[in-house]
């Protein structure tokens, strides 16, 4: 591609895990997402959060849903089995994956329409029933792959690239998760990756439904200066045609969150964004408190960045099924089928 | 049609409120019948309801084994009071009511050319026992009492089954047994027992069992060794779930630790029917054997991921116990109306497997069968039931099982296999049945790869290219196409010289041949055809083609058998006729019979 | 029916409202449910209310899903339309309704595993979109109409008639109503008129979505004593036969909620739950106390009743539309078409 | 075929990166030859992503009127490094490749058969710009000068174009201008300007506009009265909503007080297209037209409330923009694979109306009656489009309106008419298109009902009753049947003589009748038919049997449209020939003159 330079997910140098494996192995393909975007430093992060950990590639499974977000698992750790799947319905396809192999280490990659909108209802019951598992919101506000209509998780007022300012009051994915009883919560920034590279190993060491709210600019459909409202046919407008086709290559976005004050990050439509790491002394396993502290920083237009909530040794999806230690796909019929003296006992009382 | 009732040759219908416990005493009846050693059917019609709807059951007794519902009553047991005007004007001209005689009938019940069998149940039932839950209770199983009585059947036999379903409960056990003998004296003394049919011993029922199919399925999955279960409950499909439960507590326990037990299984009530499959994608991706169950909305519902599981090939199977549309419909009434629905399940391009069993024997082995043919062809196999089968209990043959079954787990490679190999692709090296190998999540990262419901090549990448698009849906249709040879086949009865043909599926099959023999008494031999399966065996195409008229039997108002028969067999449309039977009642031969009769005469 | 006798929806004594009706106007059809049932004491509750705040039959639209609860709205107010649709849709079909027809006061039956199963990603849009309607939930913990699976809202713990104790736990209604910025919450109990009724008025009159969870205990699939786990073929089970197919008449659970102390009411199932109706000077308008105040009360055990939450005054779906006042089913196509001569100019710019 | 080029007869592709701004220059090319009257087409070939990945555009000039795909390029511009190799060797022979010359190409780039021109794209704008973003936007408008002198466009026109667009923004009309000036005079210094085939001005398009069918089909509903909208974004039938509402902004805004604008429409953008269809149900029964758009994935999804609307008959109208399926497929290609997904949408017994335009002309006007059908049968109506139609600008005859129009709000009684009656029963009383009369929510409690998608009577009443369940399927039935008089009839062109009958659908059209135009110079007559709309009019089946052979051409795998046909008309599958081209891009007449040919040639 001469016009469009594609870095290529960044790197650290090519240290080794304990499992003796490079970066190199925790790689995916070449991103074919915007210049810039931010879910590819999610996708980076992600890499190195595994590298770190010392797990295998082949111990994982990556799934997704539909949009720019649900594409990258393809960017990453190549020798992971993946499952792009369709819109939204990624949490119930992974909840049927893990009850049937609980050898490995889920993660599923989501965006803020498919796991708001279409896919809410699969999310929060997969919440509630504690899947363990990793989930990730890459969450920048729109609808990335349909280019850039407002996302329920789009503020009042947020104004898309097309169309009118959001009106409709967003879902918060922790304070929902917090409704629902998730166990794990958390939120980081896409150009924070010494925040985010931790946040996504807890979520991984977690055992239960871990779900990261990881803020990610979209830099295509949050990049118009001032009103596009206009339509092609209309032609009263100015740059319609060229700001429909013409996407500028923008840097992403980084900002290191300290953790004694709200640090503001202009995002690429111009707007600021206020992060503020967990002060000191946070209790991030009283839910109560954790309520309270989340509504007092929203009052000031500020976002909490960190391990927000925490309940460990809450039952999962297995401990309620109550299912053997082996993973039910590796089980023979022979495991399985009661065979036929029992079905001729059994029989006995269909007469 | 009207025939006279003989001698293990009759039926009767029962008329109660539901949720009055009329259900076990039915259900006595026609075992006890059965035990007996005669072909008998019964037959739920039940409402959508909780409690205090009208609900009927219906008994056929048939010594030559024709156990298809009967349109003719010959005893009518009237315990409804909201319906006895429809009820009584339901029986055959000869025939009898049995009524609660605790109250006095209005005089417009009244029919010249009935007996009325007037039984106090109430008042007896009132001045035998003193709770009221009893008092409700057990006024059905007098009445059954004094259907034993009238229809001769054995006492003993009736006794020893109440003892067995009450055998922990002694004070049930007694007042039940209590109440059976007051109904049987009552009738004895006051009316003439037996009446000019009834029930009389024979060996018949040996080699069969009493079952419904909703338990025949969930026996399947069980054999077929499903591990994981997504589902939302939905009439009439629930129990088929309620029984896989049920036997997987019984058999897929495994004793960790002394006393500690854990599941060889995972079920999982989903959050709705989109989920519920889901689940089943995941966990079959995964490499478990994984099912749902659901009746149509959930059919439509599913039909986004099913596409996705046809396009990514994830075996996956789905039974589709099926009651009346459209729409929420008629939840407790039978038909047979998703057929087209199942076969072309989602946008696009998209046709899938089906399996279609007659009865509970035939859904037993058909689910086994579903399990096999969903991983041998990587796709999603229908198991298409219906509430007939589902939820009524058919007399069929005992079931086996064959200790030394393989399943066919289909092409999957292990790191083993992939050892071996230079590179893995998920969608090259086609068999001869146009399937392509696939790994499981966990395997060597050699065999890893990134499924997706978007466009792919035969190497699993993204493409958006034409060529590349074409060579994997081109053999999806052909994979599709050879799974014709390895569907359960057509059943086919030929009588010599027949000149017509009848097609039919599923629940049709027992009125279609009790049909064929009504027809061949009135000079019109006809054969037989049951479609068994889709993708269809070139032979129906054969019978159609080798019969003067063929008629198509099924239940629902599209003729959608008849379709996609004409469709994917490319049949002349004018050499079928359609027979459609689609009120929400199982069919009866008589239906078949005038019908065939008619198009006779007319032609 | 003789062997059951349905109790007729209790009636007040024939007073006349505002626009001269009777109780009489305000009923529907012989309700077909369960005698002592929970749901009948709602329908009767909703009757009563709308007699009291005397609106016309004719401008009341009521809408329900697919569940018991949702057979409902044909027991109430016969003069009102009605649309009992499908499973879980009810929220978008009302919204679409209100979108058209806003003329109208619009009340929604469902039932728990309608709303917070299947429905739960309509009803939570519902809620952000502050739809203009009552929205009550007849919350018994199970599915009803398919006989007794539990439904999202059971507690764990708690045992269906069939099957095993609940494991995953419960939505709450209110707690996720707080979490996506719900205008109006409140809870009743089936029990208590004296406090039901007012309580649907009070969310008749409430301007956006007014979401009312009301506490109806299932007779059918409750009365279990001890464990009913076996099935038909196993035989090895006591009374199975008769207990699938026997409804006993059991007598609506009836208990008034006073506001001083929890009181105790004992459930069809022998379970006593232990019903509290807010303390003086609640504050239902501060989100974070009453967050506080639900998890205090929870942990007790106790569930609270009464108006929980209020926030007047926020835009509904029709602020957030900018829709005009006149229903926009009542416009005509000359309000609607702008005619050929507009076609005429504008097609000058798809030239 | 391999066909010269010559003076407007040619065709060019253009192969680019997205996100790079290249489509407003292609556009801008497109639009200039419109403008010098000489029919034209754009096909835009893009990829599903937003920045980096291939994207094509090819226009073709015929003065011939035939604007269908063609499959020979007379000269390719090369933009796209990436797709080089595969762009130069879809150049015909003969013919040229422009190319940015700033960097040397590949010696394995080079065709002996095909010449180059270099252009320094990147180097002249580099030069010549100073800002980053207008140094890659003016490559563009560069190579469209470059083009704008090779082929002979009128300069003036595109200035004129340029003007126009950038009417606001002096700074950038300014900068477009030089870099069109730039490639033009760097043209005709170094090529010899014009090449052999060019355009030369024609008087054609006067009466004709340049539109595509997303926009044309936001008129229609816009002009049918169109208030309520649920939808959920989807490629590629969002901008049948973004149009929409743009148009709404400007036509829908009341003034309710000085400077207080309200919207006489509510467009809702759902959480999924559940939701949407839910939201169009409910608004349809509230009275209002509600309307919904969306592809393939939205289709399976709605399924189950498809079945609601159906069975409660309440109006809906969806509009589809076909994508190639199964499951999310290639959502930027092009197919005709919902057909059937459409016609029997929701489990059991269901059928829909489809109407089936075949340009944008067709589906402004369709989209007004699709309102009229929906109301008139109270039923869901589909306006089947697609990707092609929806997505690329067609020079279709201007949309005209008539004024007088009224529209059809089907039978809907009023209090007025409520008064006068002494009962009303939501289904009763049908008229002879079998449709009953409704009442909307707010009617005089006389009016009220309950409706329902379980079991009901004619009444509206709920049942589980064969008799009253069969009265309404039934007539559901019927109605759909009676829907074939009103629904638009398809096209019949005929040539004297002919044996042979094409027929086909949607945006097939310009391809088929160009091939038919192919197929005379070849000896082989053909007439011509296309179906406009399901259920299907008798005169198909004439058409079918009245031709020694008959093709049936669509573009997806399954032969859907045969399939429906047989099927519906119950015509002799044999008697209709499938071509099916499904790789995702539009028709061409090749295609269809290949395969006719080599069929006649079999036979
Ligand atoms: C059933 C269905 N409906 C709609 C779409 C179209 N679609 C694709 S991605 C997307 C939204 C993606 O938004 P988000 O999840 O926020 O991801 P992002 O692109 O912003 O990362 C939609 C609506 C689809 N693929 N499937
Ligand atoms: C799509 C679909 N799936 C499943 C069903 C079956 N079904 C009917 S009612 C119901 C649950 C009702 O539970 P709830 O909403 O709590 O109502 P209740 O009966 O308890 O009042 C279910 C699952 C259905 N009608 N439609
Ligand atoms: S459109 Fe937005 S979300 Fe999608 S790749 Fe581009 S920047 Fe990222
Ligand atoms: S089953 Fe339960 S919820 Fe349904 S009517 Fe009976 S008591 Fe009510
Ligand atoms: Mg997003
Ligand atoms: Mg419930």
């Amino acid at each position: 591609m001469p016009s469009i330079a594609k870095p290529r997910i960044p790197l650290a140098p090519l240290a080794h895990n304990d499992l003796g494996l490079t970066i190199r192995d925790y790689e995916g393909a070449m991103s074919t997402l915007c210049a810039g975007c931010g879910h590819d430093s999610v996708t980076a992060a992600i890499s190195l959060a595994f590298f770190e950990l010392s797990i295998r590639p082949r111990d994982i499974a990556k799934l997704s849903g539909i949009g720019c977000s649900s594409k990258t698992p393809t960017y990453f750790i190549n020798g992971a089995h993946g499952f792009n799947s369709a819109h939204g319905r990624m949490a119930a396809i992974a909840t049927g994956a893990i009850a049937a192999q609980r050898g490995l280490h889920y993660i599923g990659v989501s965006g803020d329409g498919d796991s708001l909108s279409i896919g809410l209802g699969h999310l929060s019951h997969a919440i509630r029933r504690n899947v363990d598992m990793t989930y990730i919101i890459e969450n920048n506000g729109v609808y990335g792959l349909t280019k850039g209509q407002v996302s329920p998780s789009a503020d009042v007022g947020s104004r898309p690239k097309k169309g009118d300012p959001n009106v409709v009051p967003p879902i918060d994915p922790m304070e929902l998760g917090l409704a629902l009883g998730a166990t794990f919560l958390a939120r980081g920034f896409s150009g924070d990756k010494d925040q985010l590279v931790p946040l996504i190993k807890a979520a991984v060491a977690h055992r239960g439904f871990a779900l990261l709210d990881v803020i990610s600019p979209c830099v295509s459909f949050n990049d118009h200066e001032g009103s596009t409202k206009s339509y092609r046919f209309f032609r009263e407008h100015e740059v319609h045609e060229i700001e429909t086709d013409f996407v500028p290559q923008r840097a992403e976005i980084r900002s290191k969150i300290s953790s004694d004050s709200a640090r503001a990050v202009t995002m690429h439509d111009g707007s600021v964004m206020y992060f503020r790491a967990l002060p000191e002394g946070y209790n991030p396993t009283d839910r109560v408190s954790v309520e309270a502290y989340l509504a007092e920083r929203k009052a000031m237009g500020e976002v909490p960045t960190g391990l927000l909530f925490l309940r460990e040794g809450a039952p999962d999806l297995h401990d309620m099924s109550g299912t053997v230690s082996r993973p039910l796909a590796d089980l023979d019929l022979a495991d399985l089928c009661p065979g036929n003296d029992a079905l001729q006992r059994l029989q006995e009382s269909f007469r | 049609m009207s025939t006279a009732p003989g001698v293990n040759d009759f039926a009767l219908k029962l008329a109660n409120v539901n949720g009055t416990g009329s259900a076990s005493a039915n259900g006595l009846l026609m075992q006890s019948i059965f035990r007996m050693g005669v072909p008998v059917s019964g037959k739920n019609l039940f409402p959508s309801n909780i409690q205090g709807l009208p609900t009927w059951y219906e008994i056929r007794v048939n010594g030559a084994g024709h156990t298809a519902r009967s349109l003719e009553y010959h005893l009518m047991v009237a315990m409804n009071a909201q319906t006895y005007a429809q009820d009584v004007a339901s029986v055959a001209s000869g025939g009898y009511v049995l009524y609660d005689s605790s109250w006095p009938l209005d005089d417009d019940l009244i029919r010249e050319d009935v007996n009325y069998l007037g039984v106090p149940l109430a008042a007896m039932c009132r001045e035998h026992f003193t709770k009221n839950r009893e008092r409700i209770l057990m006024k059905n199983v007098a009445y059954a009492g004094a259907l034993v009585a009238l229809l001769d059947i054995d006492l003993d036999i009736v006794s020893t089954l109440l003892a067995e379903t009450f055998a922990k409960n002694e004070a049930l056990r007694e007042s039940n047994q209590r109440a059976l003998r007051l109904g049987y004296d009552v009738a004895r003394e006051n009316f003439p027992c037996p009446l000019p049919f009834r029930v009389e011993a024979r060996g018949e029922n040996q080699d069969s069992i009493l079952v419904d199919g909703n338990t025949a399925i969930a026996l399947g999955c069980l054999y077929a060794g499903a591990t994981v279960v997504g589902w939302y409950p939905i009439t009439p499909a629930t129990a088929v779930m309620d029984n896989f439960i049920a036997l997987c507590k019984r058999y897929r326990r495994v004793e960790v630790a002394p006393g500690e037990w854990e599941n060889n299984y995972c079920v999982i009530q989903a959050e709705d029917e989109i989920a519920a499959i889901g689940m089943v994608l995941g966990a079959s991706w995964a490499g478990a054997r994984a099912f749902t169950s659901t009746a149509g909305p959930g059919i439509s519902l599913m039909n986004e991921l099913l596409g996705l599981a046809y396009y990514t090939e994830i075996p996956a199977v789905v039974v589709d116990v099926q009651r009346v549309g459209p729409s929420t419909g008629m939840p407790t009434r039978t038909q047979q109306g998703d057929l087209l629905a199942c076969a072309y399940a989602s946008h696009g391009d998209t046709r899938h497997i089906i399996v279609i069993p007659a009865d509970p024997h035939e859904a037993f082995e058909f689910a086994v069968a579903a399990f096999d043919l969903a991983e041998r062809f990587q796709t999603p196999v229908f198991v298409l039931s219906d509430l007939d089968i589902g939820m009524n209990d058919w007399i069929v043959p005992s079931l086996t099982w064959d200790d030394s079954f393989v399943p066919n787990r289909g092409r999957v490679l292990h790191d083993e296999d992939l050892a071996n190999m230079r590179e893995f692709f998920r969608y090259a090296h086609e068999d001869d049945d146009h399937v392509t190998a696939r790994t499981l999540p966990g395997s060597d990262e050699k065999g890893a790869y990134f499924i997706r419901g978007s466009g792919h090549d035969r190497f699993g990448r993204y493409t958006e290219e034409s060529g590349a698009y074409l060579q994997v849906v081109d053999r999806l249709r052909a994979k599709h196409a050879s799974a014709a040879h390895h569907v359960p086949a057509p059943l086919e009865v030929r009588r010599p010289g027949s000149r017509v043909g009848l097609v039919t599926m599923g629940s049709c099959d027992r009125a279609v041949r009790e049909a064929i023999e009504l027809l061949a008494e009135q000079g019109v031999d006809c054969d037989y055809l049951r479609v068994r399966a889709f993708p269809f065996a070139d032979s129906i195409r054969d019978f159609v083609d080798s019969h003067e008229s063929c008629f198509v039997i099924e239940q629902n108002r599209d003729a959608q058998l008849k379709s996609l028969l004409t469709v994917e067999l490319s049949l002349t449309p004018a050499s079928m006729t359609s027979i459609l039977d689609y009120g929400g009642f199982p069919l009866s031969a008589s239906t078949v019979v005038e019908a065939v009769l008619a198009h006779q005469e007319v032609h």
